[in-house]
């Protein structure tokens, strides 16, 4: 699947998209490994409160499956308007 | 119903003209304009929008499409850009159309603040020193979302 | 500040470009315009306004530096016509500019309120038939004078 | 002073306004005696919760004094916006 980043989470990890192969049920298992790759996601992901996620462009939490996303994206709280 | 994302500053003024006119049934017009502000004291060189591209255009239609089932609106418009923007430019802009005054105000205040808090933008201030600093949600706009 | 009273038409599209335009301070911009609706079904002729000159202009601004008294707002527009106006005209329209969406949007709001019940202005509608009618003020209109 | 009537007011009265000399101290009491003059008075201002008054051109009530004044109006609730 694409994993995506966004604003300081882009800059933190230092790409804006990857393409990653995992069986992670959940965000949050995806999380999980990523942490554990490098220090460099382990820092971005270490306050999952400051994150939001969207599983297929859709606004959703660290409990929600990923089985069969084709996208992933994580970022800080949203600030338009 | 108008949702539009880009880059090019758009003609306000044309806007809200074009959205306010030809309207027989409607007898209430209000827009909202976001405008990039300098704090008053000069120091800030730039704001930069970073934004979601496939997913911009989707939450902001759902967004509108939710207004359009709480109130009755005859018309919505949305613009948004995302870039770099200087001092005093305008960032967006919202305008809805109802028969009557409150329906016109309360939906563009709720698109408004699911705009703020919904919609996947984020912005980085450049300050004329050369710093750059994320702009952190605020819990007011977070809290914002629950009378609605 | 700007209050204009007038029969005149106004161009909305440029009154809110100007209002909007070169604001470095203000983030927030809310316009409110008001329509001449022919409730959808033809029947309106016209919309005719009457209003008390002497007293007109003295009671928007009055209105207008209250709103500037209860809430941060950088500028204040109002313009307001009288005489005779058809379905779809633009009858009135006021903006408010403020550091932040929120004192936009009341302001705007509480000049609305105010101008319905406050401001000396009636409205009387000329059907197609040639029968007239005094606009009655609304019981709605006068109870939202009391959340402010 | 000069008395103004407004909208239905100056329809029903049949004149936009017109100078009256009067000992009246408040506006409940020139009322009274504008009914008392003719019909279309008395029926412009027999519903008087359905009037308005302005004394100098600052909306008040009909208790108020017009003692000095140089200006009063009568009209329906205003339909402004």
């Amino acid at each position: 699947m694409d994993v995506l980043y966004f604003a300081w989470v882009r800059e933190r990890i230092g790409l804006p998209k990857e393409k990653v192969t995992t069986e992670a049920a959940t965000v949050a298992d995806l999380v999980a490994e990523l942490r554990a790759r490098e220090d460099r996601y382990d820092l971005a992901f270490s306050d999952l409160s400051a994150l939001r996620v969207a599983v297929d462009q859709e606004l959703t939490d660290f409990d929600a499956s990923i089985k069969g996303a084709r996208e992933v994206a994580f970022f800080p709280p949203m600030t338009g308007g | 119903m108008r949702i539009v994302v880009q880059e090019a500053p758009f003609d306000f003024g044309a806007e809200a003209e074009t959205f306010a006119s030809g309207r027989h049934d409607m007898g209430a017009i209000v827009t909202f304009t976001g405008v990039v502000r300098d704090f008053g004291n000069g120091t800030l060189d730039a704001m930069e929008i970073e934004h979601y591209p496939g997913m911009t255009q989707k939450a902001l239609e759902a967004i509108a499409e939710e207004a359009r089932t709480r109130w009755s609106l005859g018309d919505v418009l949305v613009i948004h850009r995302y870039g770099r923007m200087e001092p005093s430019e305008k960032i967006m802009m919202v305008a809805t159309a109802a028969p009557h005054r409150k329906d016109a105000f309360e939906a563009a205040e709720y698109l408004m603040d699911y705009l703020k808090s919904r919609a996947p933008f984020w912005k980085k201030e450049h300050a004329t020193t050369g710093e750059t600093n994320w702009v952190a949600a605020k819990d007011e706009d977070e809290d914002a979302l629950s009378r609605w």
